[in-house]
């Protein structure tokens, strides 16, 4: 297996990145398997296991009753025991349903045994809103799992992330959440054939600038983009860096680049209080204190459920307009 | 139980009232008209009118989030309602909610759910409310079968039996839990098999029948508003399109054979047929119940197309409640 | 009912504090009622509601079946309906079985249900450590709850605001969290034997100083007075602030104390890694940056589950030693 | 099902071993030298015998806040035990997780737990772990009266009925969940009345008489090996101490005269009466027995008074394993 260097030129959307992270893995480990709702016969209700049930078969990919806590317990079990498990819970917001299993259990047991277990379990939920799915199917509920130590949390921004991050979760001796973006199901970029990890712990630099850092936070990342190009109008280089994994958090390149631009923003989709903008916000003031000509800025949403209303959702939903407005403010507020 | 010839049209008007509602709502649907997810009951009519009609507006319900039949039937408003679906400021959540969350709290509807099994421990919590303080007033609880494999549906019902809580659950058993059929999310063939385990009478009904689960809903009913506790209604019933949506045939997970035979038992054709039979309601009346609903639906989503979207300034209104009741 | 200008002298333990505010509640109020699990004929496992059951009879205190999601829904349910309920989760670690109909349901429902409904719930919990009861039994998961929108989080330090804390949750129309300490239930104060709130998003001085601030949230609030106390050799003067509420936050105390100060340090015992120090940190330096003459500091767990052994205990958990270190590393920092 | 004298004896012994621990620890709580909280098994010991003389090393099983005496049945080490009360370094948890999450993967043992609930999902991962990989091992899933109001087991015992999962649902009824007897906490008397419920067989045994629960077991071991699916079993048995810590008497929710009643039914006593009878184990030799497992208990506890705490540099560790096993 090899990390290539540049990614290859075939283009694959978001949603069959995944498939394919699914798929080589459980074709390179038997010891593999994949159960969720609705996610072998109909293939997911995203779309993203289909074909896997024709491959692999009932044992291996396996459509579970509506019993979240069953599923994930399921699965801490299962690696408990040896094998490698990837659970499909649908929607982000139904984790509320099984955190003990995520929290309690897989998160805790390797240090409650004292180190003898070892938990390869993979979570791959959707999150995020911007389909009118309202307050209970549209949270991004990433901050919850970064707090919780025995987690690993990543939120691929990108196709050739999703894929890799996924493979890399898979192949982790640890609990990883794989916190996905429904929105970005479609979103088609370069995705190598070949099995590739993408690291968990390392950010990646999406754009590179000498003046202004946005640290954008999956969906977030092409907001983010399109606002460092609305940005450069007012003479912003900006820097846009895609932490993709949040726990661990790969603080060093995001305080490097802090400490060359001296302004930073943070963007997620989550809302804003309590958000892990938080975190980052606290960490590079700590790290860089000496380097911030400004505040460290935050985009989130804002203090509400998510609305049902198109109108109202579009208000809610962070975006690059509202980014540069962000970014603008906190230049403003320069020392 | 006896049923009056007012209650069998009023069922059967109900019934209409919903076909009809939904039917226009996947139209609109398809039409691009109506955002995000939405789940359609046409098919399982026969369930929420059959138990509605013996609800008072003080008698509550929880739905999921299949509940458009639910609030019909309980007298929700039309155009309150196509409005939340198109998310008009005039609708019944003030187009916060949507189809997953309408709800009704003047008319006991404690709303629809994006959440699957979330409706038990709701139910028993109004139930519990009914009883504590002193009516006689009961909680009816809609749930699927792939609901039945949530551990909230298992708590809610033990502590209703151990509670002899005002309550009733009604499953809805329409063979599928979205693209899962029953066989292959429970190894039992009745959810009503669950009530022993509990402590509570278990009945299976015809959910395509609308007088017999009027009956059973009836004894159940009049059970928990005696105080003698819950019990489990599991109507057998079918959804004649997609889990999410229109499209009912050429789907991966269900024979087009088993919808052309259920659609054979279509409950407002079959109460049709009883109500010819004995008089109540020859074919040409209910064509005309058929036609004036038509037109009040239509009436309704006309007031809902010229409603107003929300304005963006009630966005962060209704998260908390500023001012306190709680005497001081 | 009155709010007293300074508390009277009767000294109660936080436990009986506790008590009294259901009890007067109770009295109060016919459609308050307390359910959860040995509340009623034991009195609950740390005695807090001991005698109610004398008082008010089983109507009004139930003890309920091991059921956690049942005990929140049926709360959910009833304040729908018109009561008010109170909900003990007996350690804080459970809420991980009843995420749902706290965050999905109570939270959410007056905003999905376009403002109708009104949730007049209070859940009692019991954080925090100390006590070799291990990983499962000892979490301060306080941040979670900070980030869903439609909740309230309140953590009372001394047994006046015990009392006064929770009487104002019980009279509140939204759900409020009241996170109480398990190790401060033998804390003694004064307590006022009158009813009276302590109102929700109000922040506390609990000790005036000229040149730190120290944030210091729940039992943290003594440790980080025993370290004002030893700061004062160093010369600094320790402003002590107990937020008491975390949702809404008395950001403006806060802020004040930090432009008069300059330096600030927050403290909890939950994990540092995105706890509520984070957002409170974040809010500082967006909010007096121009004032900060060192970065915001955070003092809390380790990234590690709580562990069992009393020695490793006493490591992890935060106290006044370690919350002095910080605050000398911190000036350390000093621009 | 027959029973060899050896597995009579190995059980007697199991039994044995239990009960000494449990009094040693209760006893050493007291003392003020096993820190946190403490849920003994006294009284309940024929129920985790007479499930573990059928598993192996490789038959796993889940356990409960009141772990100690299935770890000790499961063929624990003393020593580490202790230690791992104690809080020390050699302990099976290095200290780490105590009483409450004492475990030993190599024995599959998958851990006390003080979630209650919190087996059941687990079990079934592990008895889909023994299908999965083609074994007829099976997991035995132990859990409480009061765990059987959660929902984690109806969900967990759902999906064991649906994938006939090789795995035994233990019903410890010991007539209290914490405090509550268990006609305050569920309307049914038997939980194995749950069991159709999931399409599974429910088996009632007495949990006080050890051969008893020994053939019950076996038969639905065998059943679950033979691929035959999941049962529940559930065990009526008595805690004599008290939920947390020792004493068993003069508490508010139950009676002395309860207690007293079924302490005459001492499982360890009715076997050795069985054993007796039938010329087994005379009496001076259940003595010895008795004897030599009290000196294997206190050579554990001198070992785990004599083992150093673990040190600090320990508590970061363990979080996280570094390296990967997974083929690349
Ligand atoms: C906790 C949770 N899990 C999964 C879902 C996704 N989901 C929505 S509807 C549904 C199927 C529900 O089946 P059933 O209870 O039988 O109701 P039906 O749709 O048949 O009316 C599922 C799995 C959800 N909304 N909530
Ligand atoms: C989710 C959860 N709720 C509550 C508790 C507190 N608790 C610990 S043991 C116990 C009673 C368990 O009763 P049962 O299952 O009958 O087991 P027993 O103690 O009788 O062996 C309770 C309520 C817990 N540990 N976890
Ligand atoms: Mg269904
Ligand atoms: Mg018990």
């Amino acid at each position: 297996m090899t990390t290539p260097e540049a990614p290859a030129a075939r283009q694959l959307p978001y949603v069959l990145a995944i498939t394919e992270a699914l798929a080589q893995s459980m074709r390179s480990d038997p010891n593999v398997f994949l159960a969720g709702e609705d996610v072998a016969l109909y293939g997911g209700v995203f779309g993203t296991s289909r074909g896997l049930l024709n491959e692999f078969g009932p044992q291996r990919v396996i459509d579970t009753p509506i019993s979240e806590s069953g599923i994930a317990g399921l699965a801490v079990g299962a690696a408990a025991t040896g094998l490698r498990p990837i659970i499909e819970i649908m929607f982000m917001d139904f984790v509320t349903v099984c955190m003990d299993e995520i929290v309690n259990q897989a998160a805790k047991m390797k240090y409650m045994f004292g180190g003898k277990a070892s938990l390869p379990i993979t979570i791959r939920t959707m999150a995020g809103g911007g389909m009118s799915m309202a307050a209970q199917h549209s949270q991004s509920l990433e901050a919850w799992f970064c707090h919780v130590p025995g987690l690993k949390v990543v939120m691929p921004a990108t196709p050739y992330d999703a894929k890799g991050l996924l493979i890399a979760a898979i192949r982790d001796d640890n609990p990883v959440l794989v916190i996905e973006s429904k929105l970005s199901l479609g979103l088609t970029g370069e995705v190598p054939e070949e099995m590739y990890e993408v690291p968990i712990g390392r950010a990646r630099v999406a754009r590179e600038g000498a003046n202004f850092t946005i640290v954008a936070i999956g969906r977030m990342l092409g907001e983010a983009l399109k606002a460092a190009d609305e940005l450069a109008a007012d003479g912003l280089d900006v820097e846009v860096i895609d932490p993709r994994s949040l726990q661990p958090l790969d603080t060093e390149t995001i305080v490097t680049s802090v400490r060359k631009t001296h302004r930073a923003l943070v963007v997620h989709e989550a809302v804003r209080f309590g958000g892990i903008g938080a975190e980052i916000a606290a960490q590079v003031q700590e790290e860089a204190f000496d380097y911030l000509d400004a505040p460290v800025g935050r985009v989130g949403a804002p203090f509400a459920p998510v609305p049902f209303s198109p109108v109202l959702e579009a208000e809610y939903i962070p975006n690059a307009a509202r980014i540069a407005a962000e970014a603008r403010r906190v230049i403003g507020k320069a020392v | 139980m006896d049923i009056s010839p007012e209650s069998l049209l009023d069922m059967h008007e109900r019934m209409v009232r919903i076909r009809t509602f939904e039917e226009e709502a996947g139209k609109l649907m398809e039409a691009g008209k109506v955002p995000g997810a939405l789940h359609l009951y046409v098919g399982e009519e026969a369930v929420a009118a059959g138990i509605m009609v013996h609800l008072s507006n003080d008698d509550q319900i929880t739905s999921t989030h299949r509940g458009h039949g639910h609030l019909v039937a309980k007298g929700g408003d039309l155009g309150r309602m196509f409005a939340e679906l198109f998310g008009r400021a005039t609708g019944y959540c003030k187009g916060k909610g949507g189809s997953m969350h309408i709800s009704d709290l003047d008319l006991g509807m404690l709303g629809a759910n994006g959440i699957v099994g979330a409706g038990p421990p709701i139910a028993i919590g109004a139930a519990f409310s009914n009883k504590y303080r002193g009516t006689t007033n009961v909680t009816c609880c809609f749930f699927g079968d792939g609901a039945s494999n949530e551990g909230t549906f298992h708590e809610a019902a033990n502590m209703a039996a151990l509670y002899r809580l005002p309550v009733v659950f009604v499953c809805e058993n329409n063979g599928y839990g979205e693209f899962t059929s029953q066989e292959r999310h429970q190894a039992i063939h009745d959810v009503a098999d669950r009530a022993p385990g509990y402590g509570m009478p278990g009945i299976v009904v015809d959910g395509m029948d609308a007088i017999a689960v009027y009956e059973a809903a009836g004894e159940a009913i009049a059970r928990a508003r005696r105080g003698e506790g819950p019990s489990l209604l599991e109507c057998k019933t079918y959804r004649f399109l997609d889990h999410v949506g229109v499209r009912g045939m050429g789907v991966v997970y269900r024979t087009d054979d088993e919808v052309v035979e259920w659609r054979r038992r279509d409950p407002i054709v079959l109460l049709e047929e009883r109500l010819a039979g004995a008089g109540l309601l020859p074919a040409e009346e209910a064509a005309a119940v058929r036609e004036r609903v038509l037109g009040q639906v239509k009436a309704a989503i006309a007031y809902a197309e010229s409603s107003p979207h929300p304005d963006p300034s009630a966005l962060l209104q209704d998260v908390y409640t500023l001012a306190t009741d709680a005497p001081r």
